[in-house]
Formats: C-alpha cells, structure tokens, sequence
C-alpha cells in the first residue's frame, strides 16, 4: 500500500473558474462539491453545467439546489449522498424525476446517513480504507448498501459498522479568504471542508477574498486548508449566492423558497437554467443579473470578533 | 380537525402551536438538546424563553451553545453561528458529541413512524423502485441511536402513523419482523443501541408514550376524543387507563410563540 | 452500552486549584495533565504534590518534567506515555532511577508512539472502544504492549493495529482564555487538549485570563473545550511556568537547561521541591519566589493578529 | 577523530557542522519535511538558506509552513507558531499528513541502528530491565512507518551503529531475525508499510545508503579513511566500489550555519 499524495507548492495557482473546472473536472469523475448549507460554491457548480462536463459521480452530505442543477442538466450519472433536499423548504425535484417508480430515466444512488458520509471522509482523508462507527443497526440503512460492512472490537467483542474510505477525485471548496498559493481560512460552519480536501486527489479552493500570505500567517489558528493540498485557486466574490459566506453576505432564503416553483416544472427549470447559468459567462455576470438589490438585500452587516496574541 | 375550532384569545389555536407548546415542557433547564429545524426549533426556543433558560442548545450543522437572534431557516442558517459558545466540524458533531454520548434529548420526525418509534425518512414504497423519495437520514439515523432520549414530533394520520414503515431509517424500541423473520425483532438492548430511543411521541392530537417497547396514547389535547386519534393511528393504539387531557397553552405562553419565537409565521 | 456522560451546566466553576484538585484529583486515579511542550499545567503538578496525592497512573505523550516531580515526589504507581524526557535538553532523572536494572523500586510502564497515545484519546473521545492505525509492523513496540492489538480491514484484508479506547479520571488542561462556565479558547499548539477533555470522566479548566462569557461568543470558532465538559474552572496566571503560553510569556528554555543537573542528584532535587513546592503555599508565591526578573525575562512582546467578521 | 583536524578559515570544523551540511544537501526545494529538533532542523534552516528557500517544514508540534525566527529549542518552542501557515492538533499530524501520506522527507536518529536501519530510542538492554531507560518512540515509529523517504543522522561508534538493535522502536528496509526465527525478517514490502523507510545514514563520518535493504557506505568525508569508518561500525560494513569524497562546506555556508542558523552554538 503506497498512498502518498504529491504536495503542491507552487506559488501562483490563481485562474479563473473557467479553468479550475476545465482542468480539475473531468467526464466520469468522483466530485465532492462541498458545503452544508454554508460556503455551496454555486459557481463552481453552474461553471460545470456551462461546460456540459457529463457522466459524474456527484458525492456531498447534502445534495441541495446545485447537485439538483447538475441532475437536471443531465450530467449526474450518480448520487452518493445521505440527505437529498432543499434545505428548510422541500424536495429535489429533478432528482426526485430520476429516482422514482414512475421516472422514465433513473440514475444510481449510493445512500449513507450524515455520520456514515462523515466516517467515510475521515478515513479518507487518514490513509485508513475504513472507518468505525457505532450505526445503523436497528435500520435497513446498511441492507440497501453493501458497502456498509462490520468489524468486532478486539476488546470488547462489539460489532460496528464501517465504511469505506471515500477519495473524490476533485474536491471544490469556497473559503472566506485564501492565498494565491490556496492556504486557506474558513469560519462559521465548517461541515466536511477539511476532510474533504484532505481525502480528495484535486482541490479547488473558491475564495471569497484573496488575501496576502502574511494575513494568513499573522492567525496560523484559523487555517483549515494548507495550500500544499491545493491545486488551483479562484477569486470569486458573492460565489456561493443563494448560499451564504459568514461575514460577507447573507443566505438568500427567499430564492430557497421560491426554487420550489420554479423547480417542480422541468419548463420553469429549463427556464432558469438558459437564464442564469447558460445566459451567463461567469459569476460576475451572473450577480448583475440578479439585480442592484441582491447586494444591498444581502450583504453583511459587520461584527467583527477581536483578534488574539500571537507573540512569544 | 378539532383543534381548529379551539380558541385561545382572538385568534385559533392551530396544531402546529399544540405541538409546539407540549413539546417544549418536555425539556428541563440546562438539559443538552440537539435541535431540529421546524417545529423542534419552535418547542427549545419556547422553552428557553419560558421555564428552561439555560437550556443548552446544539445544532447538526455544528454550533454549540446556540443562541439564535431569529428563527433559523434552515439547519445552516448563519444566526446559529453568530454569539454560539462554539463551532465544531461534521466531524465533531457525530463522533464526538453524538457518539461521544453527550446529547441527552434529541428531536425527530419523518414521514412514518411504526409503534416501535421506528422512522422511515427514506421512501415511501419498495426502496430500489420508491413511490416517493425522501430526503433519507441526514443525521437521523445517529441521533436516534446516540441521544439519551428521543422527542418525535409529526402529525398523526393513517399514511404516517402506520403498521409498519416501508423503510427503517432512524432505530425505534426493536426492530419490527419481517418476510424473512416474522417473530419480531432484536429489542435496543439486544442490539447494544448506545440511546435510550424514542420517549414520546408529540402528535397534533395528543402525546403517545414509549411504554414497554411501544407506544401508548397517554395524553389527548382539550377537545380531542380518543376516537380520533385511533383513527389517525394505522395500528390498534393502545390506551391508557389514566388518559391525561392536556390543557391549552396560557395566553402569555402562545404570545411568546406567535409574536416573539415564529413572528413571520414560517413554521406554525 | 451506554457510555452517557452527564453534562456540565453549572453557571460558575471557578474555584482555587486546591479546591479543584482536592475534588477532582483521587488517590489511584488516571490522571492526564495535558500539554505539549506549550501550555503545561506546572500549577495543577505542583499542587498535587502539596497535596500527596498517590497511586497516580501519570498519562500523558510526553511525560516531561511535572511528571518527573510528581514521580520524584513518590506519587505515580504506573507511567502511560510515549516520549518521556527532558524536550531539547537529555532525560527524566527521577524516572530513570524508578525504571532501569539497577532501580531499587520501579513503576509500572505502559509505552505507545505518540501517534498510538492520540489514537487512544480519539477512540475515548469518540465513544469507540478502539481506534486503528497502520502502525507498529517492524517494531518491538506491540510485542511488549500487549494492549496493542490488530484488525482486518473489511474491505483491502489489510492488517491494521488498533490501540484501546482511553478515558481518564481527570484531565487537567490549561487555557489561554476560559469563562467561568469552562468554555475554553486555545491558540498555538494544541497538543491533544481537546481529545483529552472529550474523553476524561471529570476535567479541570486552567487559565491565563478568566473573560467574560461575550468574548468567547464573540468568536465561537477558537472555542477547544466547550464548558459542558468541565467540571473546575482555575484562574492561574504564569501557571505553565517553566513551560509557556502562546501570546503571555515565552518557554523559561534556561529552566529546562538548568533542570538537567538539578534533576540528576537527588539531593538537589528535593532541596528544588522543598523550596519551590512544599515551600510555596500556591502559584503566586512559586511566581514571587522566583523573583521579578522572570516577568521582564518571559513576557511575551505583543503580535496580535486581526480578528474576523461573523456578521451576516 | 580526524573532522576534528579539518579547517575551513579559522575555526575547526567540527562532525556536527559536516553532518548538517552533508544532510542540507539531501533536500531539495519545495520538499514536504517532517523536522526534528537538533540537527535536523540546522539540516533544514541551512537548505531553506541556501539552495531550498521553498522547503516546506512541518514539525510533530503541529506547525505547518514553519518559519522560525529564532533556532527552537524544544519541538514544541513558540517560534514554531509564530507566522507559520498552519497549526493542526496531534490528531491531524499523526493521522492526516503523517498517515494521510503527506510527508516527503522525515529525519530520525538514536541510540542504536542496524544494517538495515531499524532504531532503538527505547532501552538498552532488556525491555523489563533496562540497563538504560530511553525516552521512547515520540513519533519515531509512525516517521518511519508512513514518511516517504526517511533520513537518519546518527554519529558512527560501535555501541551505535549495531549488529543488533536492543529494542526496535522505528522499522527500517526488513525485520531482523530474533532467537524465535532465526531467519531475517520480513521486508517492508511484505509488512505493507506504506513509506519509503531509510535511504541514507548522515554520519559524522560518512554517508551510508540504503543498497537492496543493507546500509552501504558510499561517501566519507575528506580526511576520514574507510577503516576509521568500519572501527566505528558495529557490524560487517559493505563499502562501494566508487566511494565518493565529501568536499569540506564552502566558508559561505559554513558562515551562515554557524552565524545565522545557530549564532549560540546550541547543536553545533
């Protein structure tokens, strides 16, 4: 077993989105397009659907509005996943169309719950092929996924679930700052950013800020992604719109509400989609799209935390 | 149904605010509660502005010592992050507060639920061919094996209430039989379930109860009659012999509810 | 299995060290004084000692020289650890002569790597009993470890070696900053303060500075050890002394240095305990015995870093 | 020994300066290194001086993207954390980049290492009854378990560089036979460790390689004979046919070894 990871140390991997995609996303792929409800890089997400990059195993927690985008345009070949839903509102609903009886297409689904994704993570990022947990007995969880296996304690007897490692081959993750060598700083909800990046073979760092590296140096604390893990870097402000960014804009939850509609109609969908991801070249477009208001009705208000003593 | 027609003050009292209402007098002060969007949100944030002030809130997406300045939207809404005491990884979430066993009550609901406190948030019919997807566990499945005790919140009617789920999402009490083995299942104890399980169910028409590994209708709501609830329950619902009628909320209680916890009526 | 622990909501633990330690801290009992190399609880150690606390089983990676104090001083039954010396400058006397041929008494030694040491606080932390990591092929170590066992994994056949859970009586960690409730912030090294707090039955909170509860909330992502867990909260400034706290006073290096021949003779190592111990009353007069130069010596010359911003 | 007769402008130069030198050169720039204290990070702090500013040192504290601004003095000295990238708990350095397989270089010496380069950093003598107590593995093991290549720097004596290592802390290239199997050991590869083990010796003397699993001696230092080298070597030393000779440091490098790097002669 020879697991290294080559570390990436060079010194300028800023490019645009349209690049990282074109280069890190490949048809086929594992893509780990991370996110809980906080920092979902929607542009990377609408970048992958502008490029039609198809037949992907798309893998997160909590497939939500984005992962729904990359279903309905047709590109998702299979879901792992443990919670598929729009998050406070309701239901996928172009994946609801390719996961039911009455679907006259289906794609493949690969179902954990949230700490079975999590311990999947883990192990991956640990160089472990499995992970431990104390789940799913009591459920039909495991009988509808093989993958899901037993291990006995060598202490106490005690059976235990285990997962397998997962190692995505592209993890795309938005950070509040980063440098342009990808070291970067996360804070608010943390979901599975680290692990992630830790377990995947690519990484995308989405920022919303790009910072010089003595910023990041001056709270070594805060880093959650060393840059050596990282293969490109983007700038891209307001990149996770209708998700949120802690401190830079707020979650637009009326965009949540009203995606019901507009996604329950593959018409309405279709729609939107020409409109918003294929009716525009890039982020920046698409934020002018959305109108002056989008800003003004989202934007943070500052409340800012002091900072600590570093010194010696 | 009945509770349409109660009234407290100008306005009626709705299901959703009953719910709400009993279930947070379930919850003592300082007690360590992993709070579900929706109506669990409603119940720990009443119950925080009401009898139980240092109630201790955790949230999945990972705040700890919650103090939310509005009504979450969702799970990861950033007001949960904003004055939180802490804020821990997914990792840190399941492993070490879940597993870890430091969760003594835990929220759930779901599409069925069986008289076992088993839940399906899965599919409704056969799994490879479902009727409806659902959303499927989340955090379910760990919250209903690791916290210390279980509050199911769901509305009572045949389709959710049901003999038998199709799909076993989160564990309940036992495991219920199958084609394959129709004795019924391995209780919690035998399958070495680390949680205590489902305690009680709060229902838009009264409170059942997990009483010897099954639920039992021990409180009904004023105005409620037991005819009701059985027909609402999709299995022969046992009784208490002592019924308790659960009397309507204060007029303060349910100002708090609608005018300070749910102002925008997005939950109730 | 039911491994609940009752969490900790007391409105205000503070307390002296005394008080803590007579509570928390019982003859026989597994003690874990965290630190690594940074942020040492000297004060709690020495505290113990005055208190004669015996039949310790003294826990830690790197037993250094509180521990060796308290072997000295005839309290440790049994030493858990994997890297026990004198960090940067040679070893533990008072250890060496209780576990070497020529000893005329011994204690019981139970040896991992530093990486099977956190494994065991991660399975203790996480509600596992055993934790598994690709380790100890080639070595003596799980030979004469008998605690070490072994797993396949499910899925590659592979072997891997597994350590057992552990769960402390007491874990003593020192803070930087805490509330009276306990919850703590950390910045610098880190060590395994967080795992050990997770898995410790009863845990003492040590700090540099008591702050109110609002600072803490001001910036929840720098929150370790959340205050559920702890049952003491200690004020105790220059409480790490030798060692040191990130951003208050620096590593008294010369100490470490000096330690070596103070250590080696017997003689000279009770006349430093009588004095700096038993002849102390508590931490603040260990501090004024040591005269005014070490403040003006160790003080840590202020380098803030900037804070951040969780509005939305 | 003969280094202490060898001159580079005014001062003799001194085994511990030859040995950092020798070994600075093993590192090449924007390598990933997992640095010990001593010589190893004089190794270190002279490449990032000289021919690799870019290397990329982390130490077992948990520093990420070090850079010290004083020489440290303990693994865990304060001018570690000071504007480095990065500070990660134990956990992450054990599990994430040491298992995670994310560390190129890793550095180790001892009190006793064999042909094959196993270490001893835990006792001499018999485990239960050591004629000496060391301190143990630290990290050793799991350095030499998952680094991709491992460096040892060690100074050359008979009770140091052994026929048979007392106690094996870290492995090297195999296992070496013990009384119960009389036969050598099994090799890394059979053993599934997933790192490189130990490609090079940096003595004070010379330089031993890694040569199908056996230490070979392929380099001394100007001045030193080959028989000087096997009288300080515990077992039968394998030489190569085209021994190379270590030029003495150029006085620049040696300048900022001793001036800059460790102005206080506190490893030199």
């Amino acid at each position: 077993m020879n697991h290294f990871r080559k570390p990436k140390l060079t010194p300028n991997k800023l490019v645009s989105m349209k690049e990282a995609i074109a280069d890190a996303v490949k048809p086929g792929c594992n893509l780990y397009l991370e996110g809980f409800t906080h920092l979902i890089s929607f542009a990377a997400g609408h970048e992958i659907i502008r490029q039609q990059i198809k037949d992907l195993t798309a893998i997160r927690l909590t497939p939500d509005l984005v992962y729904d985008q990359l279903i309905e345009a047709g590109l998702v070949k299979k879901l792992v996943f443990s919670w598929a839903g729009n998050p406070g509102v309701g239901s996928l609903h172009a994946l609801r169309r390719v996961s039911q009886k009455d679907s006259a297409k289906k794609i493949e689904m690969e179902e954990y719950s949230h700490f079975g994704m999590v311990a999947r993570l883990l192990a991956g990022s640990s160089g472990l092929p499995f992970w431990p947990l104390k789940n799913y007995e009591g459920t039909h969880i495991a009988e509808v996924n093989p993958k899901i296996k037993s291990i006995d304690c060598p202490y106490t007897g005690e059976k235990f679930a285990t997962v397998p490692a997962l190692n995505p081959d592209v993890a795309i993750v938005h950070v509040q700052r980063a440098d342009k060598e990808g070291n970067a700083q996360v804070w608010g909800l943390m979901g599975t950013q680290k692990e992630a990046a830790f377990a995947a073979e690519r990484v995308i760092v989405v920022a919303e800020e790009i910072v010089d590296t003595s910023i990041i140096r001056r709270d070594p604390n805060r880093t959650l992604i060393p840059g050596i893990l990282v293969d490109h870097v983007v700038h891209e402000p307001w990149g996770c719109h209708p998700s949120y960014a802690q401190g830079y804009y707020d979650r637009d939850n009326q965009f949540y509400v009203d995606w019901e509609d507009i996604s329950r109609d593959p018409a309405s969908y279709k729609n939107y989609l020409d409109a918003f991801v294929f009716g525009v070249k890039d982020r920046h477009e698409y934020i002018q799209k959305m109108g002056t208001d989008l800003m003004s009705r989202l934007k943070a208000k500052p409340r800012k935390c002091e900072g600590v003593d570093y010194g010696y | 149904m009945a509770t349409d027609t109660a009234n407290t003050g100008a306005k009626p009292l709705k299901p959703s605010e009953r719910m709400a209402v009993r279930a947070s007098q379930e919850l003592k002060d300082r007690q360590v509660v992993f709070v579900g969007i929706g109506l669990p949100n409603l119940a720990c944030n009443l119950a925080r502005a009401t009898h139980a002030p240092q109630l201790f809130m955790i949230y999945e997406s990972g705040t700890i010592g919650t103090l939310p300045a509005r009504l979450p939207v969702s799970i990861g809404d950033p007001t949960l992050v904003t004055d939180s005491l802490a804020i821990v990884s997914q990792a840190d979430i399941f492993q070490g507060y879940l597993q870890g066993g430091l969760i003594e009550v835990g929220f759930l609901g779901g599409a069925q639920v069986d008289k076992y406190g088993n839940i399906n948030t899965t599919v409704i019919g056969d799994y490879d061919n479902p009727k409806i997807r659902l959303p499927g566990s989340g955090g379910a499945c760990e919250i209903a094996t690791h916290s210390q005790q279980v509050l199911i919140m769901m509305r009572m009617s045949p389709k959710s209430f049901v003999a038998k789920c199709d799909f076993v999402t989160s564990p309940g009490s036992r495991m219920d039989s199958t084609k394959a083995s129709p004795q019924l299942g391995r209780t919690r104890t035998e399958m070495k379930l680390p949680g205590g399980g489902p305690t009680k169910a709060i229902t838009d028409l009264g409170v059942l109860e997990m009483i010897d590994g099954e639920f039992t209708l021990t409180e009904i709501y004023e105005g409620v009659t037991v005819e009701q609830v059985k027909q609402n329950c999709g299995w022969e619902l046992k009784v208490a012999s002592s019924l308790k009628t659960i009397p309507n909320p204060s007029t303060e209680t349910l100002d708090i509810l609608r005018n300070k916890i749910d102002p925008e009526n997005l939950y109730l």
